[in-house]
């Protein structure tokens, strides 16, 4: 059977399993779940060593027939760019499972319907990156936010109704957006050699569509991509769904349905209309640097913990943006690699936070002090995130957002320039809450906080070790990610610029 | 190639040991700083045996470069893990795992009291490590991994005792400043990547002969910022004072000897880009000129000791950063310069932890008073010390001093004369504060307060002094003799042509002892002779006020960047509520309202919306008529 | 004379009617009105039926006047049964339903 | 004159047949059978008239012919699926109708009287809605079918008059009830008087009152279009009040509300469905050669129904009213359907009208079951924290309410993505980008619902989830596995659909 | 080819404006029964407009069947709720008038101008060849051949229509109808006499029925004699201070 449907199957075969299992037997429940999820992270992980990373076509591909009348397939197959997004997935979710072991009891509803939800939604999260017909990927990229949307508003905390009514909202119209460009793409489509969403045929419509078009179906994508990866002025959503989600919620949210977006800007926006894009970048630059800086800002002035991590977010994003539409191989791996890493620092940092606000009753960083002092392996956990998330070299995000950087600085420095001064935001944003929250006295209320467990250790090891090994060996992930970005620029028609002194002389 | 195992093992054994010493938790707070020092002991071995080793060869074959993988390797963008070993790094190697380890030995001892003395060491050695990657790397990028990892670990040990929300906040601004020369040193790699397609030194050398002046300025410039930034040179200086919340080792080795002459090593390094770049030439040296002085000022008005040093450190490395300037032939001579210097100031830095040691961590200057009876090796080290950095013959600081200050008249025309003036000013501030220091500790009467029995410190930390005070002797004699660190360090900086002597050698140098004389004479009688107050008092010049406040530093910082990004925050929090969500949420208000006013066409009368249907109806009817027109 | 003339007094009886429906309040009033509407409309259907000589026209109007007669009895029952409910017959005193 | 004696084709016309008489026979019950066996015999008369309807309509599925009925009647295989779509409505909305808890003892007695309490006591029922429902059905059977004006006019009657009789039938708020009936009769009428009216004129400008007759005088006419377009114009008005479109939609928020739940769930999905098939033949088959004249009316009303039922909506606080405008907003979407005048436009209106239909009488279905001790619980506000208490019914009634905004894997997805493509298809890109704005607009209000229901707590005022009859049961079921099923795949009922759906002239 | 004679015209010129008059009467005349026999005026003109233009049979329908059958049912029920209740012609929903008075004068406006812009490119036929077996023989060709299947969907219709008039209007008794007799055994048995004789018949200013409420005398005060004895020993005698002319609230109250 196909890999990526195998992948695709389990966890719902698992949430049918968790279905059956009585609610009150939560620890039962608790551990299919996990079970469920390290064996979708292993099928994963053995997915990853059969791919082909030389081979830049799809692969593990499938494609069945689905609604023929509108030429729909399910299809499914992965390059190096969706094998590595479905590989952090697979990898975030059993930490996530295993990091909130208790999340799910605080929600409205039982533990039980929170590991369905969360199960199906690891199905859709692979999905979503795995498709390779646009009808599927929108399906998926619709559907998927049913389960965060009943995540947050069931289980969250705060004003979590409210959140979620606003993410669910906000994702929508990006979503309808999409679907009258995605209806524009198949009308275009069926003019010109019958109607299908196939991926590979649809990119060559642009060939058919008047500039307009091509401008107007472009925003309907990218506007629904930078909702989802919030990209200045569209992300008005994120703080309040990140911080009223579960941790565990938020780190899917932030690390993985995020991504769809910056993921479809280079699997869709470029692929399918290349010329738009190149007409659009300088806007979309503008963009992202705007979201650097701004993003970088609103969390230096963030009172809460996990609203300013989300704020860091919304700074990465800008940076993942920058890195797609420079449009050069070192932005490309650069802003790919940078979807992997912020998936793992960002899940670091939500995963410590959430502990730190469950045991605390509070996520205000007002609240907490001298951390360190109380719970030292908890306060080095998330100072080594939060290192990660300044992009600290010697730990992984510092390849990727140093990539983009270099990949953007060849083509548009000004827009780099800029962007650096958010690496000195970033100490800002990290260090005041470091400062705040695990140095000076401890404060009261924070005397008797627990330490982490042997569970909340094993599950954070995995990602602290993830984020260490990659920042000094990123080869292994770059292997796979460089022929894809490679080839993606250059059916797109793009060249790195030379080094201009060199070349002149 | 035997050596080049080893090179790994150079920077992975601190490594290790700090990586082991942070994971054991607890259960190592017995071995932990005797495992640290060890690790840092065996490191300064190996650097010894690859010294060995390369003087074995031939001068132009002393320098290898050693890959250990392929670290990032994007397009054209291939940056491996590798190192470069050559007459240059190895003096850092010694130096950094020389006086790293006395630092290591006398931590134990300083530190014996301390809980988290294990964690201490462990950032230690994860500062040893770093530094050595930072000298050892080979290229900017590699370089950069070890500049930014010194910086956490400077971090981390300023703010070991995070504690004291003064010590938290004091470790955050040295990161941030520091991230603020971390970004002149990304540019620097982006415009090198950019326009010269490569960032290793070797690539970027080779690049550079044919590389446009621009391009290259624009590298100098922003490798100076990332130097300013590391090395506390103006305007990136006001971390270094505050810095001082560390504990005194810690100033010793990071804020001292090593870790802020990392600015001079990039300046040295990048010889090959500011040789061909005269603007940014120009600019290392008036950052080095104008923090030489601005550094001496300060220290003439500071009571604690640590500040006071500090300071001097500051104006040292100006000193390094204006020989640095002065291109080829002053490469060397800051590298002297900083060699010594690092012996000298790493001497006293660990005199003045000896004295808060006995003084129960007293540093108020004007609370000693005396102490050289009481603690004579520390006197006697610190005095070495003293001797060597106000440039008294024969000891190390006179020799590289001495140079600089020549070097600096040779410069040739109304920029040698100012320069040279500017060093000799530098040198009189210097002798008087330092002399200051010297006498309110050691000499003049005691001001303590009550209750304080001062004592020598323990083996274990005198120790390290004395040697450290025996190289502030020797060292300076032993790298002339012969100019043998010129000619060692040739190959890396090329030879420097004869330059027209403006000055006699002998004529700078009696210059240089008559301003050291000046400068320690009115200390002398400021505070030898006359009554000091315990109190600092009120009543002084605008000069000492200001001098006293680090020129105003802090405020210039706080209220042209601090307050207005304050400000700044808080409108942006502001407007992305009122204005970016609002904007939203007004959007939502408008469809509510419209939803509202439409609804109130639902009347409830059945003859409304039979007025509707017949409005409807003409609507239709009217069109007809408009389009069968 | 124009048999079209025929078409402009049923427009315009049609209108009236369609008016009346508007403003009178009376529910039977306004059915009455609704009836001359019908009317109307089947004196154009004769009127046409007429003009292009095939009795089609006619058939309509017949069967018009057939369910009108259907429609009648069941609007003056509906009518009838909400006078009793309310003592009114005003479409207007019919207005709990809104907005 | 030769008389020409009529030939009728029994088995085309059966499905119609059949149901005319088992509404007859429903008449002789009343007068004849006795009380206490009515109801009973009256049910399964009623089923087995519509099950043998659609039995014998699946007989004919294949056939099409225009001598049905001596060319009043035009059977072919789109006639066939609006019948069949109305047929499988219909029989859901019985089960619905027969739970006689929605229905007033005795219509005759006035509200609030110690008649109309006796009654109650003594369970009287209105059995007569069985019939009437029946004959409401043989006149939506007639109605897509008409191929000539006196039909089509004979079966808007037919279906309008028993619905007119039955809004006023609700047990409670009876005033209100009455109410309904009577606005709804008086604006009916009203509207009707304007259809026949546009017959007139059709018949004027054409000599003819067959729809072929009249398609060929578009095509061949020699005067200008004067007449044609009256008639177009009020006869649009008759069939645009019948689907609520604006400003012809002013009754059915206020019918909806009033008319008993059951009956109005009927109605608001098989009328439609009726009358979208009666426009789709008119618009297709008579006025496809006049487009550029009414089309450009047609995209406006499309596009202000769209978002003013939209719009409204989201201001209500009755969810009766609230789906009425929801019902409205649709009735823009599915006029898309006839702007496309196209045959991908044609089935995927079929499509979408089926699909609504059945989630319409699900979701009606629901709000029947939710109460108090007065009676049904309309107020939004009270149906807060419903998802606490029965969290089946609370998830089925979000699944309709999903299948209403459109998200995908529910059937309204696949509805809308293939009529709005049908609409740009045929090059109507402001239908599209309206579509797309309004549907962000009513997601807003469906949301809201299940923000009610899932995430604020209950109110306890006594509103109580009743336990469905097995009949409600049946219905709520069969909808919610046909909106589901319909969305994940479709396939089947489309090709079925593509192979079927025509019409013929 | 249709020639309208002379004398169709002047029947058409003097019933047309009487027509409309009496349409628009409609509109204005407070009385609803005023309105239906005005309607119903309309409706004659109409018929004798059928007749002219050749539609003898829909004529007499129209005679027989609307103006006879269906006002006739307006009227009835216009008696049932009331036969001199009248419209207050004043407009209350704010705004409506205006606006129903422009769109008239606009949609009659158009409409009459877009009649008059239309042209059918042929000529007016006459129904001279359709009638030529008569009028009633023509529609009966037409009605039982060709619109066969509407004449007998038509029939379905019918049945609505009378089985909806049933739903709405039938009482169901769910308790059999009291005798007279047992009503008046109930009266009796109330415990009161007051309620024995009923009430007083309507259109008489009388609140009581005589039986135990005094007569009054000239000067406004009760004749004694005017009650029955036996009554007044039984204390079954209402009080006849309140109906003394000084004390009958002689105000008026308008009823609802």
């Amino acid at each position: 059977m196909n890999a990526l449907t195998t992948m695709m199957l389990l966890p719902i075969l698992g949430s049918l399993l968790i279905a059956v299992i009585p609610s009150d037997q939560v620890l039962r429940i608790k551990q299919a779940a996990l079970a469920v999820t390290l064996l979708v992270a292993v099928t994963g992980v053995l997915t990853w060593f059969n791919f082909d990373s030389a081979d830049t076509a799809f692969q593990f591909v499938q494609s069945v027939e689905w609604i023929p009348s509108f030429g729909i397939n399910y299809a499914v197959g992965v390059d190096g760019l969706s094998l590595v997004l479905i590989l952090m997935s697979v990898l975030l979710t059993p930490i996530v499972v295993l990091a909130g072991w208790n999340e799910s009891e605080g929600g409205r509803w039982s533990a039980k319907v929170f590991y369905i939800l969360i199960l199906v939604l690891e199905t859709m999260m692979i999905g979503v990156f795995a498709a390779t017909d646009v009808f599927l990927f929108y399906v998926i990229f619709e559907a998927m936010l049913i389960p965060v949307y009943f995540l947050i508003g069931g289980y969250g905390s705060g004003d979590r109704a409210a959140a979620a009514v606003k993410f669910l909202l906000y994702s929508l119209f990006g979503g309808l957006l999409m679907l009258a460009s995605i209806i524009g793409l198949y009308v275009i489509s069926g003019a010109n050699g019958g109607h299908t969403f196939d991926i590979a045929k649809l990119s060559e419509m642009h060939n058919y569509m008047s500039s307009t078009t091509q401008n107007l179906l472009f925003l309907g994508f990218f506007i629904a991509f930078a909702i989802k990866a919030p990209l200045w002025p569209l992300h008005t959503w994120l703080p309040g769904a990140a911080a009223s989600g579960t941790p565990g919620t938020s780190v899917l949210l932030l690390g993985v349905l995020d991504k769809v977006g910056t993921f479809g800007m280079i699997r869709f926006c470029l692929t399918l209309f290349p010329d738009a894009s190149r007409t659009f970048t300088p806007v979309i630059i503008t963009l992202a640097v705007i979201s650097i800086i701004y993003g970088a800002f609103l969390a230096i002035g963030a009172t809460d913990i996990k609203r300013l991590i989300a704020y860091t977010s919304i700074s990465h994003f800008g940076f993942i943006t920058m890195g797609i539409f420079a449009m050069t191989t070192q932005g490309h791996s650069g802003s790919t690699l940078y979807m992997f890493n912020h998936g793992f620092s960002t899940a670091a940092l939500f995963i410590v936070a959430g502990w730190m606000a469950s045991r605390r009753g509070s996520s205000k960083i007002a609240d907490f002090g001298g951390l360190q002092r109380v719970t030292p392996v908890m306060a080095w956990s998330f100072f080594i995130a939060g290192m990660s998330s300044l992009a600290l070299p010697g730990l992984s995000s510092f390849v990727s957002e140093f990539l983009v950087l270099v990949g953007t600085f060849t083509r548009y420095p000004v827009a780099a320039v800029i962007a650096t001064f958010g690496i000195v935001l970033a100490a800002l944003y990290i260090l005041i809450p470091v400062q705040k929250a695990l140095h000076g006295p401890t404060t009261p209320g924070n005397e008797n906080l627990p330490d982490l467990n042997i569970r909340e250790k094993v599950a954070i090891a995995p990602v602290m070790a993830v984020i260490i090994a990659l920042g000094f060996y990123p080869a292994p992930l770059l292997n796979v990610i460089n022929p894809t970005s490679a080839h993606i620029l250059e059916v797109q028609g793009f060249t790195d610029p030379l080094p201009s002194d060199s070349a002149g002389k | 190639m035997t050596t080049s195992t080893s090179l790994g093992y150079l920077i992975a054994l601190p490594l290790a040991g700090s990586i082991i010493l942070l994971l054991a938790g607890r259960k190592a707070d017995k071995w932990g700083h005797l495992l640290a020092t060890a690790l840092s002991a065996s490191s300064f071995g190996l650097g010894l045996y690859q010294l060995s080793q390369m003087l074995r060869l031939e001068p132009e074959e002393r320098a290898f470069t050693q890959k250990l993988f392929s670290w990032i390797s994007v397009g054209t963008f291939n940056v491996d893990a590798g190192l470069l070993l050559d007459q240059l790094s190895i003096c850092f190697v010694l130096l950094i795992t020389g006086v790293g380890t006395l630092i290591h030995i006398y931590s134990i001892s300083y530190m014996s009291h301390d809980r988290d003395r294990r964690r201490f060491f462990a950032y230690l050695n994860l500062f040893i490590a770093a530094m050595l990657l930072l000298v050892l790397g080979d290229s900017y990028l590699n370089l950069y991994v070890g500049w930014e990892g010194v910086g956490l670990a400077s971090y981390l040990l300023i703010g070991f005792w995070n504690q004291k929300p003064a010590y938290a906040t004091a470790s955050k601004k040295a990161f941030v400043m520091n991230r603020i020369g971390d970004m002149g040193l990304s540019f620097a790699i982006m415009i090198a990547f950019a326009t010269l397609g490569t960032v290793t030194f070797a690539g970027v050398k080779e690049a550079s002969e044919s590389a446009s002046t621009a391009t290259l300025t624009g590298i100098g410039i922003m490798l100076l910022i990332a130097a300013a930034g590391k090395s506390a040179q103006f305007p990136l200086q006001a971390w270094l004072g505050d810095a001082m919340a560390g504990p005194t080792p810690v100033s010793a080795l990071i804020h001292a000897a090593t870790m802020v002459t990392a600015g001079v090593y990039l300046i040295t390094r990048s010889n090959f880009i500011f040789d061909a770049a005269p603007t940014a030439q120009l600019l290392v040296v008036i950052v080095g000129a104008v923090t030489l002085i601005f550094g001496a000022l300060i220290g003439t008005a500071k009571d604690d000791i640590k500040k006071a040093l500090a300071a001097s450190t500051m104006s040292q490395i100006g000193y390094m950063t204006l020989a640095a300037g002065l291109g080829p032939a002053g490469y060397a001579i800051a590298i002297m310069h900083l060699l010594t210097h690092g012996f000298f100031k790493a001497g006293m830095f660990l005199g003045a932890g000896s004295v808060m040691h006995g003084m129960k961590d007293q540093v108020n200057m004007r609370r000693y008073g005396a102490l050289g009876k009481f603690m004579p090796i520390t006197f006697v080290t610190f005095g070495l010390g003293y001797l060597a950095i106000i440039g008294v013959p024969p000891f190390a600081g006179f020799y590289s001093k001495d140079l600089i200050i020549e070097t600096a008249f040779n410069a040739g025309g109304v920029k040698g004369i100012l320069l040279g003036s500017m060093t000799l000013f530098g040198a009189i501030l210097t002798a008087f504060y330092m002399t200051r220091v010297m006498v309110l500790t050691f000499t003049s009467p005691e001001r303590w307060e009550e209750d304080q029995h001062p004592h020598e410190s323990p083996i274990l930390m005198w120790l390290p002094m004395v040697v450290l005070a025996i190289g502030s002797v020797t060292t300076g004699y032993l790298f002339t003799r012969g100019d043998a660190l010129v000619h060692w360090l040739e190959p890396v900086f090329g030879e420097h042509g004869e330059h027209t002597e403006l000055l006699p050698h002998k004529v700078v140098s009696a210059l240089a002892i008559t301003a050291v004389i000046i400068g320690a004479s009115i200390a002398l009688v400021k505070y030898q002779f006359s009554e000091v107050d315990a109190e600092a008092p009120n009543k002084v010049s605008i000069l000492t006020r200001l001098a006293r406040k680090d020129l105003l530093q802090d405020s210039f910082n706080e209220s042209v960047f601090m307050r207005p990004g304050q400000v700044l925050t808080r409108w942006l929090v502001k407007g992305d509520d009122n204005v970016v969500d609002g904007t939203v949420r007004l959007v939502g208000r408008t469809a509510l309202g419209a939803g509202a006013e439409l609804r109130r066409t639902q009347t409830g009368f059945a003859r409304s919306y039979s007025a509707l249907i017949l409005i409807g109806a003409l609507v239709l009817i009217a069109g007809i008529w408009v389009i069968t027109q | 004379m124009n048999p079209y003339n025929y078409l402009y007094l049923a427009a315009l009886l049609f209108t009236i009617g369609a008016v009346g429906v508007v403003v009178r309040r009376n529910a039977i009033v306004v059915f009455m009105c609704i009836e001359l509407m019908l009317n109307a409309a089947n004196l154009t259907l004769v009127t046409f039926s007429r003009i292009n000589g095939t009795l089609d026209g006619q058939v309509v109007a017949f069967f018009t006047m057939v369910v009108a007669a259907c429609e009648v009895v069941v609007g003056l029952a509906i009518i009838v049964t909400i006078y009793r409910s309310r003592r009114s017959a005003s479409v207007d005193d019919a207005s709990l339903l809104k907005r | 004159m030769e008389f020409i004696a009529p030939s009728l084709n029994y088995a085309q016309l059966a499905p119609m047949l059949i149901v005319l008489a088992g509404a007859l026979i429903g008449v002789l019950i009343e007068a004849f059978a006795p009380r206490a066996s009515r109801f009973s015999s009256q049910l399964f008369i009623t089923l087995f008239a519509l099950v043998a309807s659609l039995a014998a309509l699946f007989q004919v599925r294949n056939q099409s012919s225009v001598d049905a009925a001596m060319g009043s009647v035009a059977f072919d295989g789109a006639g066939v699926l609006f019948q069949a779509s109305i047929l499988v409505i219909a029989i859901l909305a019985i089960f619905l109708i027969a739970d006689q808890e929605n229905f007033t003892a005795l219509a005759a007695s006035v509200p609030g009287s110690d008649e109309e309490r006796e009654a109650v006591q003594a369970d009287l029922r209105v059995t007569e809605v069985f019939p009437l429902t029946l004959f409401a059905i043989a006149g939506m059977l007639l109605f897509p079918v008409a191929s000539d004006l006196i039909t089509l006019f004979v079966a808007l009657e037919m279906l309008s008059l028993p619905l007119y009789l039955m809004a006023g039938l609700s047990r409670r708020r009876r005033l209100m009830s009455q109410e309904a009936a009577l606005k709804y009769f008086l604006l009916g009428a009203f509207a009707s008087a304007f259809f026949l009216l546009g017959i007139a004129y059709l018949y004027g400008y054409s000599g003819s009152i067959t729809l072929s007759g009249i398609q060929e005088s578009v095509v061949g006419g020699a005067g200008n279009d004067v007449f044609l377009l009256l008639g177009v114009a009020f006869i649009s008005v008759g069939l645009l009040f019948k689907v609520g479109a604006v400003p012809f939609h002013a009754w059915s928020p206020d019918v909806y509300q009033g008319a008993p739940t059951a009956i109005t769930g009927f109605m608001a999905a098989a009328t439609k469905v009726a009358a979208f098939g009666a426009i789709l033949r008119i618009f297709y088959v008579s006025f496809a050669n006049a487009e550029w004249q009414w089309r450009p009316a047609m995209v406006i009303i499309a596009i202000i129904t769209m978002v003013f039922g939209s719009v409204v909506a989201i201001t209500q606080r009755d969810v009766k009213r609230m789906l009425a405008y929801s019902s409205i907003a649709h009735a823009g979407f599915l006029l898309a359907g006839v702007i496309a005048l196209s045959k991908s436009g044609l089935e995927a209106s079929i499509f979408y009208l089926f699909a609504y239909g059945v989630a319409t009488v699900g979701a009606f279905g629901i709000v029947t079951l939710v109460r108090d001790s007065s009676g049904e619980v309309g107020d939004l506000n009270r149906w807060s924290g419903l998802g606490k208490r029965s969290p089946l019914l609370a998830s089925t009634f979000a699944l309709f309410l999903l299948a209403f905004a459109g998200i995908p894997l529910t059937s309204g997805f696949i509805g809308k993505f293939s009529i709005f493509s049908a609409a740009y298809e045929s090059g109507s890109t402001s239908i599209l980008i309206a579509g797309v704005l309004s549907s962000a607009i009513a997601a807003f209000f469906y949301i809201r619902v299940i923000v009610l229901m899932f995430f604020k707590d209950s109110v306890e005022d006594g509103t109580s989830v009743i336990i469905p009859s097995a009949l409600t049961t049946i219905t709520i079921t069969v909808s919610a596995a046909v909106t589901l099923i319909l969305g994940i795949y479709p396939a089947p009922l489309i090709d079925f659909i593509a192979t079927t759906a025509t019409f013929i002239r | 080819m249709l020639e309208i004679q002379t004398p169709e015209a002047v029947m058409f010129w003097v019933l047309a404006p009487l027509s409309v008059i009496a349409a628009l009467g409609m509109l204005l005349v407070k009385k609803a029964v005023h309105s239906a026999l005005l309607l119903a005026w309309v409706m004659v003109t109409l018929a004798i407009f059928y007749i002219a233009q050749d539609a003898l049979f829909l004529g007499i329908v129209q005679i027989v069947v609307y103006t006879g059958a269906v006002m006739m049912l307006f009227l009835f029920i216009l008696m049932l709720v009331g036969v001199d209740a009248s419209d207050s012609l004043t407009e209350t929903i704010a705004g409506l008038r205006p606006i129903a008075i422009t769109a008239a004068v606009g949609f009659g406006g158009l409409f009459v101008a877009l009649i008059s812009r239309a042209t059918l490119g042929r000529e007016a036929v006459g129904l001279q060849a359709a009638n030529a077996d008569g009028n009633v023989q023509g529609l009966a060709q037409k009605l039982f051949s060709t619109y066969v299947w509407p004449f007998e969907v038509v029939s379905a219709l019918l049945i609505t229509a009378a089985l909806g008039a049933m739903v709405l209007a039938h009482h169901q008794r769910s308790v059999a109808r009291p005798t007279q007799r047992q009503q008046s055994i109930a009266r009796f048995r109330s415990g009161s006499l007051a309620g024995a004789a009923g009430l007083p018949s309507p259109g008489v200013f009388a609140r009581h029925n005589a039986v135990d409420v005094p007569a009054l005398l000239p000067d406004g005060s009760a004749a004694p004699t005017s009650i029955s004895a036996t009554l007044k020993a039984r204390g079954d005698m209402l009080e006849s201070r309140s109906f003394e002319l000084g004390e009958v609230d002689n105000t008026v109250t308008e009823e609802k």
